[in-house]
């Protein structure tokens, strides 16, 4: 046998010398692209950067005022909560066009749970997250155990969720005065402070330490490796030892949990409980543009939670931005449709650039 | 000119609201006022409305014109405009408390539902005993002007109501059926379609607006009964009183979004300038801007208005 | 001798394919069996099956003598059975640590641990370099670089790396060589023969015969989804192996 | 040197017996499963066939009429004709959420032509079409050589082309009585002929034509056998002589046009011209619920247009029956809802267990 | 002699890593040309730059003397120059007789064909049967099966056949035997010489050092990015062979 391998034996002494090659054009330009490539966020953050500075520099103090600057924040808290959510889902590869439907549902059923059965507001509360990590838990289990894309699993449950809250809230609006004089606490991430003349509530709050969590669970915790490894190969996660199952019902059933987080976030901001509200038919398209243009891939495994904050707050400062500075409705939302493309072909650019 | 002034409509998809924007801005130009206008993404868009206020708000606007899309809704938001000293017009939705509004230039839906259904009972006379009702609504999220209207027209006829806020729970045997119809052609003629397949024998169309009802016609049209069904509508837009002239639309209730919207921009006009709020329509607690039932077949008992009235009043 | 894993009548069905047709296995204690056999002749798809990838439509499997029934794969690994599969396993866009890690993650000590559940990161990277350089893969100079970017030898490496640190039972190696260079499929072949000398068995799939008769201990010879014979390398050649599994010459009866 | 391969010239002798196991359960459930294995197209017609019968028995006669049975197709021609185009787009991987909004916006172009400019109909037409072919070309642009998801780039794209819609039309319809009268044409697709007793028209006509046409093409030409390659695996088709870019451009262009076709059709049902119609709005979700009830992989290659024709089909099919059987509008979007995860779930348990 | 198939100073940058690094390259007209290196020496990039996978950042290629500039795999197929990938380029969902014509497929003759462009698609089905059984890949039962179900040896074997029933002028064949069985690899051996003995040059790049030994006229020997040097099969051994590719020895100044 061993005549047949002595060639073999030649590599003991090979070279163990590596390629190198000279690192051509280094220097400040190379070095923006290492960061660029190691922290995909950047791009998004860079571009939000510059788009407050344009409108900065259009409208002047109008929009460079605590007030206005801490608008956007406000305004995009709904979003930017569904955002964290639908990260998650597109992490593993999937798409969630529930996510506003659930919200909704899940703020009215703490409405209607408070107004018309008389349970405390808290555990009311308390019932529709609840209710919301459930509905998450059936779209998972239909898209682990069955096997469904979760494109139309999603697509399903949007329709069924929102007509559920059409019939169960018979369209009544729980009026915000209502709720002010008789449950409180269902408004309570309303409830404004003021630093050094910006105004915050604790629906921004939520939102910023939601992103914080969520950014640390999926970087440093075995759970968010194995969201990441089930976006990028289910097959091979599974062989490598990832419970998948486990690991699609955490995601499906926690973005559930979130979107009930989003319908208690919408309590605060609109103060009432309103079964029509928008969040719940075009929610959905709204946090899955704010992902994308921050930078996560739709193909699943790639992006960041962070990134997905920074594209939610984009759409905001433009459509602040285009509003304050007049455009007519229909000229925002066809500069929307361009930045949208816009964002992702010079996230695209910047990546291929510094890759 | 340094007084800014908003108006945010429900949408701009709807030819109502560009009416009713077009004649603010005409207002406004002549009365050098700088108008910002907004709109929501769809109908029932209460988000947007609410981001639009505050744009209003940080660009030092002296005051706010809104058809509301979720009129309780939206109330905190203005009560922090109006906060902050800008004057409040509700147009077309009263609020719901109304007072959450400095004033209310509106139409009465529910007067303008009455009205077609009034004249639909008396065109059939006897025959509106066992009347076969189609209700052609606006959405499955049940918006109020739907629900005012619908609710209207059937008391109009004299049909008992349900639950006056939401409509489909009315017993009465003559209510074919409801479909939705998002207040255009194609949702009109699909809407028609299904309840034609449910009893083919409809004669008497409700219809939330004039293009669900143009969209109604072409589903009659189709299969030969158009000219044995009595459709009527609300909105007495130009292209809707044509309908009406040519005998596609019974009758129909027209309103006054121009009016409205002139009216809104004058107010504020007044406010910046001199401090002062307008003031309601005798005996109610809003600014009526007016209904009137458009029609060349009159029935008795029911005020109307001829088409060619109609048609030098009409919006669009 | 008891063998450590053992397999009985297992039968796999795709459809219209049967990959596994009542094949029989043994492994025993510290030997390297090799597998061989044609394409398709349903090697992997029997290693796949005794691994928990692939649960079998009948048959039974034991492991030291106790009856098994592993419904994934991460009940193997719990077991203490380490596979590289052909189609490696590995997350494209994950760092080699976290590939290494995957699904049996460090901690950090104490509450950062327990409480935050935080990863112990630079343990991990370190153990990740340290099992690299035992293979001689030193040429990988960034452990936290992500896995696609490896060329396709590295990652075999990385893989076997993987298999060969965590098995405690029993490691099994889908053509770990097959695109590897000559050197660095040396490199594997010596590792394997590391593992071995730790005393843990090892099952080694591969096509290339002088591999197979330089390090196998006993030669399972697999053909049409069955066992058809198991020899020593001893008392054949490669060219009987070969008329063996390609049914050139009729089987021995027993090995 | 030979003394290294000796061992291999054995196979020269070796055995040629191919692997044959016992085709166990064959019979009439085997054939049954070979001839879905071969057809997919025809678990979505199992479905159809099967929600026509179940209305048909419930509802009776009412709902196997010639009228109740053709009235389905005319509502359906509308997201048939877009399906089609969809069912192009998800066969290369991609997606398009801007085909209901080009329909429209194609529609106004025809009128607007006529009416405003004096464009002769038929002229106004094909340029309508030609309008649909150019933006189908845009986004198949930016998609094949900027390499930006096609969600992303149809998202954007859905947004400007209805904010083009609305700026060009200000909003305003264009009525039935005025087009009949002055330029019929625009109408061409709505003329009704009568077959015993069933009224079909020439646009029912025309979606049936497209999905044959569309069907030959994907089957039997070698275009077809692209689409199909570039949608499976793009790097693979490039590899081995396929003209990516050419096969994403006729793609997208091709979908272009069929979307300005369906807007014609639009013309045909609704007589008007109307800048608000609803497909603007939700066309995109209808075809893309078409396609994939009608068993086509939304990741691409996989799937067909009769696949995607029958699953309009369904949901035209659910639709008008629940709505005979009296369910409200509420309760009918809930049960589509169902329908739609339904019927996934069905043809995967159907491709499962036949494969 | 001229060569067929000529590269003069390629290069090709990923990001920071330089994979092909002025390298050279010379096909002679009717040779088995074996291209051997380390994982990772840049043999794969190399020959995407020659047959249009890949554009080369400098370099100039020259086909039978006339200066080349493939923008695309397209061009180097139409120019006569076919090739099978190391990771194989087919299209899983589609059959063989698809992939096998994938790019040139034939029409019906008449207006069938030129008028409805429809395809051809017996003629198609026969002839790639006709390839499969010249390889002796008789295995596969059904032409119109889908290419994912077939076994990795089988697909490899289809696109082998591909290659070398389309190669006109040069078939460029990336490692093709790596997942095949003793059996099926030396099928494309001898299917290589077929295509030798039809006077078309072969491009073989191979870790397999007895195969390379046994079939190549000439060896290029890959390393870092170049080329090393150019050896002769019968006067060198194995050995020296690996001990040049991996930088054991110092290589010789000429082929
Ligand atoms: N998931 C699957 N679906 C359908 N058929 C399969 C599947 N996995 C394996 N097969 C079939 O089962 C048979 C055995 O395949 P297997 O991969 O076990 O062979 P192998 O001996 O490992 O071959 P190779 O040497 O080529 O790796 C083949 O005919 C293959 O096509
Ligand atoms: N598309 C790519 N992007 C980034 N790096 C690449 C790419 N393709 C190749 N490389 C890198 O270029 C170098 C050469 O790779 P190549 O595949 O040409 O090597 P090879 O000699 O074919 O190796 P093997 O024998 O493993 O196939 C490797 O370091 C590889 O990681
Ligand atoms: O409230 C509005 C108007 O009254 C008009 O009829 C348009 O549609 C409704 O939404
Ligand atoms: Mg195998
Ligand atoms: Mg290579």
């Amino acid at each position: 046998m061993s005549q047949t391998d002595n060639y073999e034996s030649v590599v003991s002494s090979a070279d163990s010398k590596i390629a190198t090659f000279d690192e051509s054009g280094k220097g400040f330009v190379g070095r923006f692209h290492d960061v660029l490539h190691k922290t995909p966020s950047m791009v998004p953050l860079i571009v939000l950067l510059a788009s407050i500075l344009i409108f900065g520099l259009a409208l002047g103090s109008r929009f460079f005022s605590p007030f206005a600057l801490t608008l956007i924040l406000q305004q995009v808290q709904i979003v930017g909560v569904l955002a964290a959510a639908q990260t998650l889902i597109i992490l593993t590869a999937g798409i969630d066009l529930s996510v506003g439907a659930i919200a909704v549902l899940c703020s009215v059923v703490m409405g209607k749970l408070t107004f018309d059965y008389g349970v405390p507001p808290a555990l009311s509360v308390l019932l529709g997250l609840i209710a919301g990590t459930g509905i998450g838990g059936i779209s998972g289990w239909l898209v682990s155990r069955l096997k469904l894309p979760p494109f139309i699993v999603t697509l399903g449950m949007w329709q069924i969720v929102l007509a559920v809250n059409y019939l169960l809230s018979a369209n009544e609006t729980i009026r915000a005065q209502d709720i002010e004089a008789e449950a409180r606490f269902l408004q309570f991430l309303g409830v404004k402070f003021s630093v050094a003349g910006a105004t915050f509530n604790l629906g921004v709050v939520l939102m910023i330490a939601l992103v914080f969590i969520l950014a640390y669970a999926l970087r440093s915790t075995a759970w968010g490796r194995h969201v990441y490894a089930v976006g990028d190969d289910p097959e091979a996660a599974a062989l490598s030892g990832v419970n998948v199952h486990r690991t699609f019902m955490s995601v499906y059933m926690l973005t559930g949990f979130i979107c009930a987080l989003a319908g208690w976030v919408m309590i605060g901001r609109f103060g009432s409980v309103s079964p029509s509200a928008t969040t719940g038919v075009i929610g959905n398209i709204q946090a899955i543009t704010a992902v994308v243009i921050g930078g996560v891939s739709l193909f699943g495994g790639r992006g960041s939670i962070v990134g997905a904050f920074f594209g939610a707050l984009i759409v905001g400062v433009f459509e602040l931005g285009l509003r304050m500075a007049g455009a007519n409705p229909q000229w925002t939302f066809l500069l929307i449709g361009v930045l949208i493309i816009g964002a992702v072909a010079v996230d695209q650019w910047i990546r291929k650039v510094s890759a | 000119s340094d007084i800014g002034a908003c108006l945010i409509t429900k949408t701009d998809t709807n030819p109502f609201f560009v009416k009713m924007r077009e004649g603010a801005t005409a207002k406004a130009e002549e009365l050098g006022i700088a108008l910002n206008s907004y709109a929501g993404k769809i109908d029932g868009d209460n988000e947007t409305q609410v981001a639009a206020i505050e744009t209003c708000i940080a660009n030092g606007a002296k005051g706010i014109l809104i058809t509301a899309s979720d009129p309780s809704g939206i109330v905190p938001s203005l009560q922090q405009a109006r906060d902050a000293g800008l004057l409040v017009i509700a147009l077309d939705t009263p609020l719901d408390p109304s007072d959450a509004a400095d004033m209310t230039f509106a139409t009465d839906n529910f007067l303008a539902g009455e009205l077609i259904g009034k004249w639909a009972a008396a065109s059939l006379g006897d025959a509106a005993a066992d009347a076969k009702i189609a209700m052609l609504d606006l959405a499955v999220s049940q918006p109020t002007v739907g629900v005012l209207r619908d609710q209207g027209f059937l008391k109009g006829f004299g049909i008992e109501l349900g639950d006056p806020n939401k409509w489909g729970d009315e017993d009465d045997s003559r209510v074919v059926g409801h479909d939705v119809t998002a207040g255009n052609e194609e949702g009109g003629r699909k809407a028609m379609e299904n309840l034609l397949a449910q009893d083919p024998f409809i004669n008497v169309v409700y219809t939330i607006n004039e293009p669900a009802a143009a969209g109604a016609y072409e589903a009659l049209k189709a299969i030969g009964r158009e000219n044995d069904v009595l459709i009527v509508s609300v909105d007495g837009g130009c292209p809707g009183v044509q309908n009406v002239a040519e005998g596609v639309i019974g009758a129909t209730s027209q309103q006054y979004p121009m009016r409205m919207a002139s009216l809104g921009i004058e107010a504020i006009a007044a406010w910046a300038k001199d401090g002062i709020k307008p003031s309601a329509t005798d005996g109610k607690d809003f600014f009526d801007t007016g209904v009137s039932l458009v029609t060349d077949q009159p029935a008795s008992g029911v005020d109307s208005i001829t088409v060619a009235e109609g048609n030098d009043l009409c919006w669009g | 001798m008891e063998p450590i894993l053992k397999a009985r009548g297992l039968v796999k069905r795709y459809g219209k394919v049967t990959a596994i047709d009542q094949a029989d296995f043994d492994l025993m204690p510290g030997e390297i069996l090799a597998v061989i056999g044609d394409n398709g002749a349903g090697k992997s798809s029997m290693i796949k099956a005794v691994s928990g990838a692939v649960v079998p439509d009948a048959g039974k499997i034991w492991l030291e003598g106790r009856e098994i029934n592993f419904r994934s794969p991460i009940d193997a690994r719990e077991a203490g059975i380490e596979t590289v599969y052909q189609q490696l396993a590995m997350s494209p866009a994950l760092s080699i640590a976290d590939n290494m890690f995957m699904g049996r993650e460090l901690r950090k000590p104490g509450v950062r641990g327990s409480l935050l559940r935080q990863l112990d990161k630079p343990a991990m990277q370190a153990f990740a370099r340290q099992k690299l350089n035992d293979l001689g893969l030193s040429t990988i100079q960034n452990i936290n670089q992500a896995v696609e970017s490896l060329s396709g030898g590295q990652r075999q490496g990385v893989a076997v790396a993987r298999a060969a640190a965590f098995g405690s039972k029993v490691v099994i190696l889908d053509e770990p060589t097959a695109a590897l260079g000559v050197k660095e499929s040396r490199k594997v072949l010596e590792l394997i023969q590391d593992v071995r000398a730790r005393g843990i068995p090892i099952i080694l799939i591969s096509h290339n015969m002088p591999h197979v008769f330089e390090i196998a201990d006993r030669i399972h010879v697999h053909r049409l989804g069955k066992r058809l014979c198991v020899i020593d390398p001893k008392d054949y050649t490669m060219s009987d192996a070969v008329a063996f599994m390609t049914g050139a010459i009729e089987a021995p009866k027993a090995a």
